[in-house]
């Protein structure tokens, strides 16, 4: 065992009496919702007779302030709201424990874009300043040597997609289901897929996180969360297309009412992979293209990711 | 350019009848004094003269461009100073900007207020601000006067002056003037009729012409004071006895 | 006697006011009145309008959002939630507001001190406060009570104050003559009189008190926070569903509406009345 | 002469009064006084504190993000853009308000219909205009000053409205009696006489044109619009900097003390003076 | 329990001296007038004994509960009723809420209100609401009850009849009462000593003792009369050629 371990066990308590999580009625966060709506969670839980309390987020600093204040205990996420707490708190408020998903991320532009060329002197989308989504854009554009900048304007995804359609923005970098609102309802398409600059396609879209405190006193419990995860992951990786879409698309609407249609939500789930693979590898380079294009401070990412609860899963 | 009232009534919300058909004529360049017990509705009469109280029946001619009226209370805009305030008379009168100044002055210099023309109502006693009022009054120019005891807060000696300058002032333009005043005396001083109001309901009670020759008379105006004074004082008794029945 | 020229006018008892359909109808009536027009407006200009749909939603479309939102007792348990939420925050923000701001009043050199930063306050969005409420009270009610207290008190203690400092001075000579106490003073004088300014104060108050709410029933959902009002406004944004954005401000004008006529509007009257004063434009009988 | 027993009391010329340093200076040294006494307080309290640093930051540590940001000038210029946006934005509202009020004021039926409107859009979260303030214009500048014109207008025409509506009756008759036409009686007599009540109006419509400005700011956090106070609010939360969070509320709050001590004050002092009263605690000398 | 002033003087913000160094001693039980031009100092007189103003220089002895004072302008709260607003004195002074109501109906109908008690201040005529103010500084009883033109905006036979109750009372109750009144007459009708101030600055011109049976003279009081307004107008005559050389 390495010497995190060893502190860690040194103030386990036991399996909690309660599992306070969070996650947002996003598409890229369906293992939670799944987990959720098929009981998975639960019956991982009732064993310890552990309680469930679950909390809906719009976004993600929020989300981390509830981390933090011990309001929540785990939490899924993007990566970069995680991955800045982790920096910002020197490595003491949260780990990664798993990964959620990955890929599902595109520059969406309008037709009259066909080639990245186009793109000089474009007025261009992200969903948040400094996410992942905003970082990817602002390397790529940056990346482009364009003859004339584009613009970065970052907004939140609903925002985006009232922009895009009302002909304001020239594309947007944006995560699943709304790049593919954009595709299906506002005659957008696709110029990029961020999958194609990674190696292997993989980069993180949603991970899970849990704050270190809970971790060091309830290791079985957050043990029961990540295989939880898992298995809410293999579910939809080997439901067939039609139920993991109703099983979804029902998810969705539970947690908040959700009206996208099932074109969009079916053309979003093609788009996303679900793993619970957390890319450990992929956080410094996130951290250091966001120094690149002079978002945030920097830092080291080592150790954000705690692989344990996996390796343990693996066994 | 008179003013007439026939068959008017006034009641407030609430109120029994204040005024009950009160019916004359005042003519033009005619000084009425209006004498009357307290509450008895004179202060209601003049408002409604001036147009600014409806009556609840009957109904009363006034020269279409309305009446100066000088208020009970001295009604000054507290964030104007003393000749801001005579000034604005004027100005919402269509007097030119160029030509105020020296009116202004000359009205405050008239109710002897020439030194305090700066200061702000707040910065005044209260019977320099009834003088503002006068002269604020006497500002608005029109052919009726309306006065409610515009000399209720003065000493004897600025009220003996100004007295003076109302009558000359009244010769010599010929206004039609109708004042409020609790003064027998200063009534047939000044007047030319003295209308004289009961109390609940208001009628008049009694007319008197004051013709100069009594004005002039020392003994003749002490008996009519006495003589008015006891019909007011009759008048009161009245109900005096009836307030005590009635409780 | 004279006959009526151009030069006199017959003043004569007003019959109009009291042929007039009673004030108290008239102030339904008109709101009303109002709302269908605009309504129709809205529905003309969105036939007309180039938009697509979804971008600018006529009023039939939103009205079709509506039985869904019902059936699933969503808006008004959202409603129910928020107002709850508004009027109890608000009553607590008055009582604490009132005495801070008689005590500023009364002590000058704290009200140099802490007024100039009670109008800053003021001037804070209320999501600044949402991070350190989090942090200090998880997600629990507390956290939204805290946002929507730090948005309303500032503003009803510079209601209150500005109440007071309109006092004629008159009244405090009238006071001090009395030989009334600093309490007796402020609670028989000094608030009766800042009355009207207070009510202003309040209904700006309440104002941001709404508003601050909205922002902090953004935070989360869920779990131990109720569905608000605005959680449901920033969905139908996040969903880009316009409709549903449309509901909601209409609900939230319905219930705004609906405050100002039954609770604000005839306090102001009543004060208003009481010192023989009137609304302009309403007679005060 | 009658010696002093204890129940008699002499009075003599205050000359406490006189010895006191001018109100002017207090008015500067009491909030100041005030902020560095709730700055050390804080830095206290962040020393006993047990949370984290990343969470509460302490004054110190809020101190030493401030070179950074005004190297690169990003605070600078936000606070430039907001207060620019802020101030140009809260003149167009009182100019559209002034009137609008006044018309309020003077047509009954009118107010009957859209003043209880005009009180419940008070009550509409900003953000609720945002989205469609963007169909309308787009990310532009136009979008941000819609959202706060829409937040500041009604609470500016309802301070107007209730200063109008304190108006002594006595005035209005005075202004019948000089023959004010009505531009002359709103002119002359009904702005003048609403002032104290429209200011303490002002003072909250600027509270909601700063606010709503905020939170218009986060629509688009830089890029084609220029970069603001609101989001550099919303970047230090996404970036989860509380340091970030803190500076900016630190600067909300000077900006908002200083409006306050250099405009609303000494506006209403001098209000107050000119009718012989005084705010609470300073001599009308 | 008098007064007492010592060398008292006072001025406001941005004027000269309204009050010079004015000194006299007010004996416990004794009724004062003080008759004086249009702002010349008499209710800034009221106003520091009544503790309301600090002198600007000189000091007072005044009793420690203070007194009684009613206001030149009734100075009545709005939103309370006529009796309402003189329980309010009551109960500020500590009476036990059952014994109020008595005593205020009791008031009213001294100052012949008491059909008005339910009706607010505006809709109060300018007499009736003197005497609600009349009535409320009785309702304060204490020791010396200074009065402020109390009298000015009553006709004149209800003035006499409360000239009647204020002599009754103070005989009855021995209080130390200061009134300023324009109406000479009156000063002489009621109280024990008349005091004449100058104004600009204001000084004590004259001091006079009105002893019973020069109250009851007719001849004599009418001398004193005349005598004391030519005083006036001797001093009113000096301050118009001040100012007509000053400007
Ligand atoms: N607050 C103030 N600021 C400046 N000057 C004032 C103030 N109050 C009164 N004065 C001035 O002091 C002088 C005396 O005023 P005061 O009210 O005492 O007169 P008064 O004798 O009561 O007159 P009146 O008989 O008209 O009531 C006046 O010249 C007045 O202008
Ligand atoms: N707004 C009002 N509402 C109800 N009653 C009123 C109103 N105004 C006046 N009154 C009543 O009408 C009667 C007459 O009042 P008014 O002011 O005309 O008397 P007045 O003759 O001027 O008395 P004074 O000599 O005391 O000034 C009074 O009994 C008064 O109570
Ligand atoms: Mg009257
Ligand atoms: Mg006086």
């Amino acid at each position: 065992p390495g010497p995190n371990e060893i502190q860690a066990n040194a103030a386990d308590k036991g399996p909690a009496e309660e599992l306070k999580i969070g996650y947002f009625a996003n598409l890229t966060h369906a293992p939670a919702l799944i987990s959720q709506s098929k009981g998975i969670l639960k019956d991982q839980l009732d064993s310890d007779g552990t309680k469930i309390e679950s909390q809906i987020f719009n976004a993600g600093p929020a989300a981390v302030e509830a981390l933090n204040s011990g309001a929540i205990d785990a939490a899924y996420l993007g990566p970069n709201p995680a991955l800045n707490s982790y920096l910002s708190s020197h490595g003491e408020s949260l780990n990664v424990i798993s990964g959620v998903a990955y890929g599902g991320a595109s520059l969406v532009v309008n037709d009259k874009i066909t080639n990245p060329e186009q793109l000089a002197g474009t007025n261009l989308a992200s969903p948040q300043f400094g996410g992942t989504q905003d970082v990817a854009l602002r390397n790529y554009v940056k990346g482009l040597k364009l003859s004339q900048d584009a613009t970065v304007t970052p907004s939140s995804n609903g925002t985006v997609a009232q922009l895009f359609g009302r002909g304001e923005i020239d594309g947007a970098w944006v995560p699943e289901p709304y790049a593919s609102l954009l595709v299906e309802k506002n005659g957008g398409h696709r110029l990029v897929n961020e999958a194609d600059l990674w190696p292997e396609g993989k980069f993180p879209t949603t991970v899970l996180v849990v704050s270190k405190d809970f971790m060091a006193s309830h290791p079985e419990t957050v043990q029961k969360l990540v295989d939880a995860n898992t298995e809410a992951i293999d579910w939809l990786n080997t439901a067939d297309d039609k139920e993991k879409l109703k099983a979804v698309q029902e998810a969705l609407a539970k947690a908040n009412g959700s009206t996208f249609d099932e074109a969009v939500i079916a053309a979003a789930l093609k788009e996303v992979n679900f793993s619970s693979d957390p890319l450990p590898e992929t956080y410094q380079e996130l951290v250091d293209h966001a120094l690149a294009v002079g978002v945030g401070t920097g830092g080291d990412a080592d150790g954000l990711v705690d692989t344990r609860f996996l390796d343990k899963q693996e066994r | 350019m008179g003013v007439l009232l026939n068959e008017v009534s006034l009641s407030y919300p609430g109120t029994g009848l204040v005024i009950d058909r009160l019916s004359t004529e005042i003519e033009d360049g005619e000084f009425i004094a209006v004498l009357g017990a307290s509450g008895c509705g004179k202060s209601s009469l003049l408002n409604m003269i001036a147009g600014l109280l409806a009556p609840t029946s009957g109904w009363l001619e006034v020269p279409k461009d309305g009446a100066a009226f000088m208020f009970q209370d001295a009604n000054l805009l507290p964030w104007l100073t003393a000749s801001e305030n005579v000034d604005l008379a004027l100005k919402l009168a269509g007097h030119p900007a160029d030509k105020r100044g020296a009116r202004v002055e000359e009205l405050l210099k008239l109710v002897q207020l020439g030194h305090a023309s700066n200061k702000k109502p707040h910065e005044l006693s209260g019977g320099m601000r009834q003088r503002v009022a006068l002269a604020r009054a006497l500002a608005q120019d029109r052919q009726v006067l309306l006065m409610d005891e515009p000399f209720a807060a003065l000493d004897a000696i600025t009220r003996d002056m100004l007295h003076e300058q109302l009558r000359s002032l009244w010769e010599q333009t010929g206004k039609t003037i109708i004042f409020v005043t609790h003064n027998v005396r200063e009534a047939i001083r000044l007047s030319g009729r003295i209308l004289v109001l009961s109390s609940h309901p208001g009628r008049i009670l009694e007319t008197r012409r004051i013709t100069d020759e009594l004005r002039n008379n020392p003994t003749q105006a002490a008996a009519l004071a006495d003589e008015l004074t006891t019909i007011l004082r009759k008048e009161q008794r009245k109900h005096e006895l009836n307030d005590r029945i009635s409780n | 006697m004279s006959s009526m020229t151009e030069s006199r006018t017959k003043l004569k008892p007003v019959l109009a006011l009291k042929l007039r359909p009673s004030g108290r109808l008239d102030a339904l009536v008109a709101p009303l009145l109002t709302v269908v027009v605009l309504v129709s407006l809205w529905q003309i200009v969105s036939w007309v309008s180039p938009l697509r749909e979804d971008l600018f939603p006529g009023p039939i479309s939103v009205a079709q959002k509506l039985p869904q939102l019902l059936a699933d007792g969503s808006l008004v348990s959202a409603v129910g939630n928020s107002l709850f939420r508004a009027v109890s925050g608000f009553v607590i923000a008055v009582v604490i507001s009132t005495p801070l701001a008689l005590l500023l009043a009364h002590q000058p050199l704290l009200r140099k001190g802490v007024g100039p930063l009670v109008s800053a306050m003021q001037v804070l969005p209320s999501i600044a406060w949402v991070p350190a409420a989090i942090i200090l009270f998880g997600l629990s009610d507390a956290t939204i009570y805290t946002v929507l207290l730090l948005g309303a008190i500032p503003s009803i203690i510079n209601g209150l104050l500005s109440g007071i400092d309109m006092i004629p001075s008159q009244y405090k000579s009238l006071s001090k003559v009395l030989g009334a106490s600093k309490w007796e003073h402020m609670l028989h004088i000094e608030l009766p009189a800042a009355m009207p300014g207070y009510v202003a104060g309040l209904r700006q108050g309440w104002a941001f008190a709404w508003r601050s709410l909205m922002a902090a029933e953004l935070i989360a959902v869920g779990g131990s926070l109720a569905l608000g009002v605005g959680s449901l406004l920033q969905r139908g944004r996040d969903l880009a569903d316009l409709s549903l954005v449309m509901l909601v401000i209409l609900t939230i004008l319905l219930v705004g509406v609906l405050i100002e006529l039954a609770v604000f509007a005839p306090i102001e009257r009543k004060l208003l009345r009481d010192r023989g004063m009137s609304r302009t434009g309403e007679s005060n009988g």
